[in-house]
C-alpha cells in the first residue's frame, strides 16, 4: 500500500528550496515566453497543472544530441575514449501521467537485450513526481490505450490537486520514498476525505487491444496512403513524441580528434532507410507513416510486451498539417 | 464558401481537374489541407480566416501529382508560390489551376499570366508584427542578435518542419540530405542548427514567396520565417527583384549585373 | 606573463588573381604579418559563406576573402556571382549576429602585391584590436550533453 | 561502471586486397591482441566498421570463423564511410563493433546438399559460411556454388574462385550477365536464375543459400521453388540501414523483426511473414 500525504501549496516553495538546496534539478512543464516547456521550477507559480508541453521530457534520459565516444587521432593510431554521461540529479515535477508512463517505452528499447548505460544513467538519476490531469482536449486519447488521467505507473510520487489548493501525494516507489525523506516536517497526513480536483474527462475513442487486432490485417490498406497525403515528411511528430527512441549516429571530428553523438531521428523522414546505393525499402511516405503506426501499435506490443504511444496527442498538436493520431488511429480501428 | 464548393464540384464534374487541394476542418479550430477527389466531398472544403498555410507545397509533391490535374484553393502567397515554382521550371501551367481566395469570393486562375495579373494587384507587405520583430532585431547590436537567435535556435530539434512545409523546398536531395562531405552537421546542436537556419534562409533569399508557412510550422515555435524574409529583402532591396512576382523571372542569386552595387569590398 | 594575443586568420583566396598577387608579394620581398593562412581555392565563385563558417567554427579570429577584379575573372564571371552571394551572405551573417568587422572582402589583382600585404596587415590588425572570436568557436562546443 | 555498448575494438588493416572496381577487402587484426583473443563468432553475423570522423558503417564478416586471428571484410566505396575506409592503407585503425546478428544453422544443415546463389557484391556473406562449410567438409553432401556479376570485371574474390573451380569436392559455376564477358572467358554467359535452372542442383535433402541484389533473389526464388526446395530450406540475409546493430536504433526495423537481432538470416518462410520493407 502505497503512503500518502498532504503538501500545502505554501509548502512546495520549501519543499522545490529543500530540493534545489540539495542539488538536485527540478524540471517539470512550464509556461515560457507563451509556450509550454520542460524546463526549471523555481515556485509554485511555475509549476503548471494544466496543458501539455509541446516537446517531451525524454531529452532528460535521452537527450537530442548526446556523445557516446571521443577519440584522438594520433599518427596511423587512434586513442579513444570512453564516456560517462554527465546525469544531473533531476526531479520531473508535474510531469502528465501520460508522460510518466512513456519512460516505460523507452526503456525496454534501451534494455530489451543489450543495456544502454547512457540512458540508464540519466533514468537512475531522475525521479518523476506526476500530477494528475484535470483538462485534456481534443489530441488527447490515453483512455484509449487502457491508461487514465491519474495513471500512477511511471510516477515515483503522484501528485492529485485538492479543490481547496495545494496537493495529495502517492508515494509510489524507493525514489519517491527517498524524495519525502528530503521533505520531512513539510509533508502533512492526507485528509480523511480527500476533496480532490476530479480528473479530466476523457472518452476512449478506440480500443487498443482491437486496433492491434485491427492492423494485423490493414497493413495494405490504402488507408495509410489516404491518411499521409497530406503527411510533409518531418519529424515533428517522433521529436516531440515522449516513446518515440529512433536514433542516428553520426561522427564529428577535425584533424586532431573527433566525437560519436548520438541524434534523435524519424522513421518518417525520407532518408532514415536509405541505402548508400540509392535503394530505400520505404520510399513513400504512406509506407513511412504505416512504419510509424505498426511500430508503436503492432510491433512494440508484439515485440516489447508494451505499446510504444502513451496516447499524450504532442505529436498532432505539433503536426504542422494537422494529422490528429487519435482520429487516424480511430479510422483504423473501426473500419473493416 | 459555398462558390468554392460549387467551383470544385463544377472543375471536378467536368473532369478539368482531378483533384482540388484545399483546407478542410481539423482538430478543434484548426484548419488542415484535403484532397478532394470526389464531387461529393467538395463541400468538406473550408474557406477561412484559418486557412494560413500555404498549400502550393503540395503541387511538387508525387504523390500528389499522381493524382492528375491539381486545382489549388490559393491565398496570395499560393498564387506568387505557383509563379516562383513556374520560374524554376517546377510546375506547367496544364498541371494547375488555382482557385484565388479574393475578397471573400473564389476567382478561377487558369494561366500563369492571369495569376501575374492577380499578383501585382495585391500587396505584398508581409504582417506587421513580422516587419517590427525584424526591424527590432536590425536596430539591436549583433551581440544581442546573436543571443537572441543563440535562445531561439537552442529549442531547434532539426525536425526539419520548416523545410518540409515550405513550397520552394522541394528539391528531391535536400543539401541537408548530402553527407559527402557532411558540410552542416546532422545534430540539432548549437553550430549544427546554426549552419542549417543560414543555409535554409540563403537557400531562399531571392525564392521566398513571404507566405511564413515555416515559421507556423515549428513545432516549438522559433521565428524562422523571419530568416528568409529578412534574406528576401536584402535581394528585393539590392537587386530589384523579388520572388514569386513572375513565371519568368530568372533567379536573382543566379544571375548578376555588372554594375551591382556594394559597399564592402576593398 | 601571458603571450599577448596573435589572431588566427583565414584568407579564402582565387587562384588566378590574389593567390598569385599574393606570391608576388613574396617574390618582391615586401613583409606582412604572418598570422593568415591562405587557402587557395579556383574562383571566388566558389566561396560560399559555409566556409567563413567553418573557419570561424574552427577557430579562426577572421577571414579574408578576395579574387579578381570586376571584368578579370578568369571564368568571366565567377566573381560577379560571388559578389552577388557576398551581398546578401553578408548581410544574413549579420542579422544572424556573426560580427562582420572579422570578414574583409577584397579584389587584389596578380599584379598587386603591395595591396595584398596591406590587406592583410590591416585586417590583421583589426582582429588583433578586437581579441579572439570566440563566439562561434562556443556554438560549436554547445548543445552536447 | 556499465559498459558502453557502443564502443568498438580498434582494429588494424593487416592486408587489402582490390577485388573489382571500387571493391575491396580489409583483413583486420585486434590493436589489442587480447581482445583478439577473447573475440569469437559465427558465420552470417556481421559488424559495424567505422572510419573515425565519417561515422560507422554495417558489413557481414566475410571471413570464416574457422580462420582464427583475423577477420575479413569487403565493401564497395559508396557513401561517406566507404569511400573513406577505400581512402586507409596497411596499418591504419579503424574501429569495429560486433559480432552482431544471428547467424547460419550449420549444425541443422549436417548430412545435407548446400547450394549457394551469389549475386555481384553479395558474395562475401556466403564467402564466410562457404568457407565455413568447406573446412567442415565432412558435415556435408554435395557443395554447388552459383556466383554471378554483371562482368567479368565485377567479380570478387578472383583467386579464390580459381582455387574453389580446381576443388573437386565442390561444383562452382560463375557466370556473367550477357555482354559482361571478355575474350577468354570459360565461365558461364547468363543470369543467375537462368543458371540455377539450367545446372538444376537436385532439392531432396538440400538446402539454398542465396543472397544478391533484390532482383536477383526475386526471380531466383520462383526458380528454387519449381527444382523443389521448401521455404525452411532458402535462406537469405538482409542488408537493411543500421545505425546500432544492437536492436535500439529503429532503423533496420521491418515489421516486427529487427534485422540486426532476429536477422541478417532468415529463411524464405520466416521472409514471408515480414513486410517488403527491405
Amino acid at each position: 500500500m502505497s503512503e500518502r500525504y498532504t503538501i500545502t501549496e505554501a509548502s512546495v516553495g520549501t519543499l522545490l528550496q529543500a530540493l534545489t538546496s540539495s542539488g538536485q534539478r527540478v524540471l517539470g512543464p512550464k509556461l515560457v515566453a507563451g509556450r509550454i516547456e520542460i524546463a526549471e521550477i523555481r515556485t509554485l507559480a511555475d509549476v503548471l497543472q494544466n496543458g501539455q508541453s509541446v516537446v517531451s521530457a525524454k531529452g532528460v534520459v535521452f537527450p537530442k544530441v548526446e556523445r557516446l565516444l571521443k577519440y584522438r587521432f594520433d599518427g596511423k593510431n587512434i586513442a579513444l575514449e570512453d564516456v560517462e554521461p554527465q546525469a544531473q540529479p533531476t526531479i520531473l515535477l508535474g510531469l502528465r501521467p501520460c508522460e510518466a508512463r512513456a519512460f516505460h517505452a523507452l526503456d525496454v528499447v534501451f534494455n530489451w537485450d543489450s543495456k544502454d548505460k547512457f540512458f540508464n544513467t540519466r533514468m537512475a538519476n531522475t525521479t518523476v513526481v506526476g500530477l494528475t490531469c484535470t483538462q485534456a482536449d481534443e489530441s488527447c486519447f490515453c483512455t484509449s490505450l487502457g491508461s487514465r488521467p491519474d495513471d500512477t505507473q511511471g510516477s515515483d510520487i503522484l501528485l492529485s490537486p485538492l479543490k481547496a489548493g495545494g496537493f495529495v501525494a502517492e508515494v509510489l516507489t524507493d525514489k519517491g520514498k527517498a524524495l519525502v525523506a528530503l521533505a520531512k516536517g513539510i509533508l502533512q497526513p492526507p485528509p480523511i476525505r480527500p476533496d480532490v480536483i476530479p480528473p479530466a474527462t476523457v472518452a476512449p475513442a478506440f480500443d487498443a487491444k482491437n486496433l492491434q487486432q485491427k492492423l494485423a490485417a490493414k497493413f495494405d490498406s490504402p488507408l495509410w496512403a489516404e491518411q499521409s497525403l497530406r503527411c510533409l515528411g518531418c519529424g515533428a511528430c517522433a521529436f516531440v513524441c515522449p516513446t518515440c527512441v529512433c536514433f542516428d549516429i553520426q561522427d564529428e571530428a577535425d584533424t586532431k580528434q573527433g566525437q560519436r553523438l548520438r541524434a534523435w531521428d524519424s522513421c518518417g523522414m525520407r532518408i532514415f532507410t536509405l541505402h548508400a546505393s540509392g535503394h530505400n525499402p520505404r520510399d513513400k511516405q504512406s509506407q513511412r507513416w504505416r512504419q510509424r503506426v505498426y511500430h508503436k501499435f503492432a510491433y512494440y506490443p508484439e515485440r516489447l510486451g508494451t505499446l510504444g504511444c502513451v496516447g499524450c496527442g504532442k505529436c498532432s498538436r505539433a503536426c504542422p498539417v494537422d494529422m490528429n493520431l487519435k482520429q487516424h488511429l480511430a479510422q483504423a480501428a473501426s473500419q473493416g | 464558401m459555398e462558390a468554392l464548393a460549387s467551383k470544385a464540384k463544377e472543375l471536378l464534374t467536368a473532369g478539368t481537374v482531378k483533384v482540388v487541394i484545399g483546407y478542410g476542418k481539423g482538430t478543434g479550430e484548426n484548419r488542415r489541407p484535403i484532397f478532394v477527389r470526389a464531387v461529393e466531398r467538395a463541400g468538406d472544403l473550408v474557406v477561412d480566416t484559418a486557412c494560413t498555410q500555404n498549400l502550393a507545397t503540395y503541387l511538387t509533391k508525387a504523390e500528389v501529382r499522381a493524382l492528375g490535374r491539381m486545382a489549388i484553393v490559393a491565398i496570395p502567397s499560393t498564387l506568387r508560390s505557383i509563379l516562383q515554382l513556374a520560374a524554376e521550371k517546377q510546375l506547367r501551367e496544364e498541371n494547375v489551376l488555382a482557385l484565388a481566395i479574393v475578397d471573400g469570393g473564389v476567382r478561377e486562375l487558369a494561366t500563369f499570366d492571369a495569376i501575374e495579373e492577380a499578383v501585382a494587384t495585391i500587396p505584398d507587405a508581409i504582417g506587421e508584427a513580422d516587419q517590427k520583430m525584424i526591424d527590432k532585431l536590425t536596430a539591436m547590436s549583433v551581440t544581442e542578435r546573436r543571443a537572441f537567435w543563440a535562445a531561439e535556435l537552442g529549442r531547434c530539434v532539426k525536425c526539419y518542419a520548416c523545410r518540409s512545409s515550405c513550397p520552394m523546398c522541394y528539391c528531391e536531395r535536400c543539401t541537408m540530405d548530402c553527407n559527402r562531405p557532411q558540410w552542416i552537421p546532422v545534430a540539432s546542436h548549437a553550430i549544427g542548427n546554426l549552419e542549417y537556419h543560414m543555409v535554409r534562409a540563403m537557400h531562399l533569399a531571392g525564392r521566398c514567396v513571404e507566405c511564413g508557412t515555416c515559421g507556423a510550422a515549428c513545432p516549438v515555435g522559433i521565428p524562422v520565417h523571419l530568416l528568409t524574409f529578412f534574406a528576401e529583402q536584402t535581394v528585393r532591396r539590392q537587386f530589384g527583384q523579388k520572388g514569386g512576382a513572375s513565371a519568368k523571372l530568372d533567379y536573382a542569386m543566379s544571375t548578376f549585373k555588372p554594375d551591382d552595387k556594394e559597399t564592402f569590398i576593398r | 606573463m601571458a603571450d599577448p594575443f596573435e589572431p588566427k586568420m583565414t584568407a579564402f583566396v582565387c587562384n588566378w588573381c590574389t593567390y598569385a598577387g599574393a606570391d608576388l608579394t613574396g617574390t618582391s620581398r615586401i613583409k606582412y604579418q604572418s598570422n593568415v593562412r591562405v587557402i587557395r581555392l579556383p574562383c571566388t565563385g566558389r566561396i560560399d559563406f559555409m566556409l567563413v563558417m567553418k573557419a570561424f567554427s574552427r577557430g579562426s579570429d577572421g577571414v579574408i576573402i578576395s579574387g579578381c577584379h570586376p571584368n578579370d575573372c578568369h571564368y568571366t564571371s565567377g566573381n560577379y556571382h560571388a559578389r552577388r552571394r557576398w551581398m546578401v551572405f553578408r548581410d544574413l551573417m549579420d542579422f544572424m549576429g556573426i560580427d562582420l568587422r572579422r570578414v574583409t572582402f577584397s579584389w587584389v589583382s596578380a599584379a598587386e602585391g603591395a595591396k595584398w600585404a596591406e590587406l592583410v596587415n590591416e585586417a590583421t590588425n583589426t582582429v588583433r584590436a578586437l581579441g579572439p572570436y570566440t563566439e562561434v568557436q562556443q556554438l560549436a562546443a554547445a548543445g552536447i550533453e | 561502471m556499465e559498459a558502453n555498448i557502443y564502443k568498438p575494438y580498434l582494429m588494424r588493416i593487416a592486408t587489402i586486397t582490390d577485388e573489382a572496381p571500387g571493391v575491396r577487402t580489409f583483413r583486420l587484426e585486434f590493436a589489442d591482441a587480447k581482445e583478439g583473443e577473447a573475440f569469437t563468432f559465427t558465420t552470417g553475423q556481421f559488424g559495424l566498421y567505422s572510419a573515425f570522423g565519417e561515422g560507422e558503417s554495417t558489413f557481414c564478416i566475410a571471413s570464416s570463423p574457422t580462420r582464427k586471428g583475423y577477420i575479413e571484410c569487403t565493401f564497395r566505396e559508396t557513401g561517406r564511410v566507404t569511400s573513406s575506409l577505400a581512402d586507409k592503407d596497411v596499418g591504419d585503425i579503424i574501429g569495429f563493433r560486433g559480432p552482431y546478428g544471428n547467424v547460419f544453422p550449420l549444425e541443422k544443415w549436417k548430412g545435407k546438399n548446400l547450394v549457394f546463389v551469389a549475386g555481384g557484391i553479395a558474395l562475401p556473406p556466403l564467402r564466410s559460411v562457404i568457407w565455413n562449410c568447406l573446412d567442415l567438409r565432412d558435415w556435408f553432401k554435395d557443395i554447388t556454388v552459383v556466383y554471378g556479376a554483371r562482368g567479368v570485371n565485377d567479380l570478387v574474390y578472383k583467386h579464390e574462385l580459381e582455387d574453389w573451380g580446381k576443388r573437386s569436392d565442390m561444383k562452382l559455376v560463375v557466370t556473367v550477365d550477357p555482354g559482361g564477358e571478355k575474350p577468354g572467358w570459360t565461365g558461364k554467359v547468363g543470369f543467375v536464375p537462368h543458371i540455377v535452372e539450367q545446372i538444376a542442383p537436385p532439392a531432396t535433402n538440400s538446402v539454398a543459400i542465396v543472397c544478391g541484389p533484390p532482383i536477383m533473389i526475386k526471380l531466383t526464388l520462383p526458380v528454387l521453388a519449381k527444382l523443389g526446395f521448401g521455404k525452411n530450406e532458402i535462406y537469405t540475409t538482409l542488408e537493411n540501414r543500421m545505425k546500432c546493430g544492437l536492436g535500439k536504433c529503429g532503423r533496420c526495423n521491418t515489421g516486427n523483426s529487427y534485422v540486426c537481432k532476429d536477422g541478417p538470416v532468415y529463411t524464405l518462410a520466416e521472409l514471408e511473414t515480414l513486410p517488403a520493407e527491405y
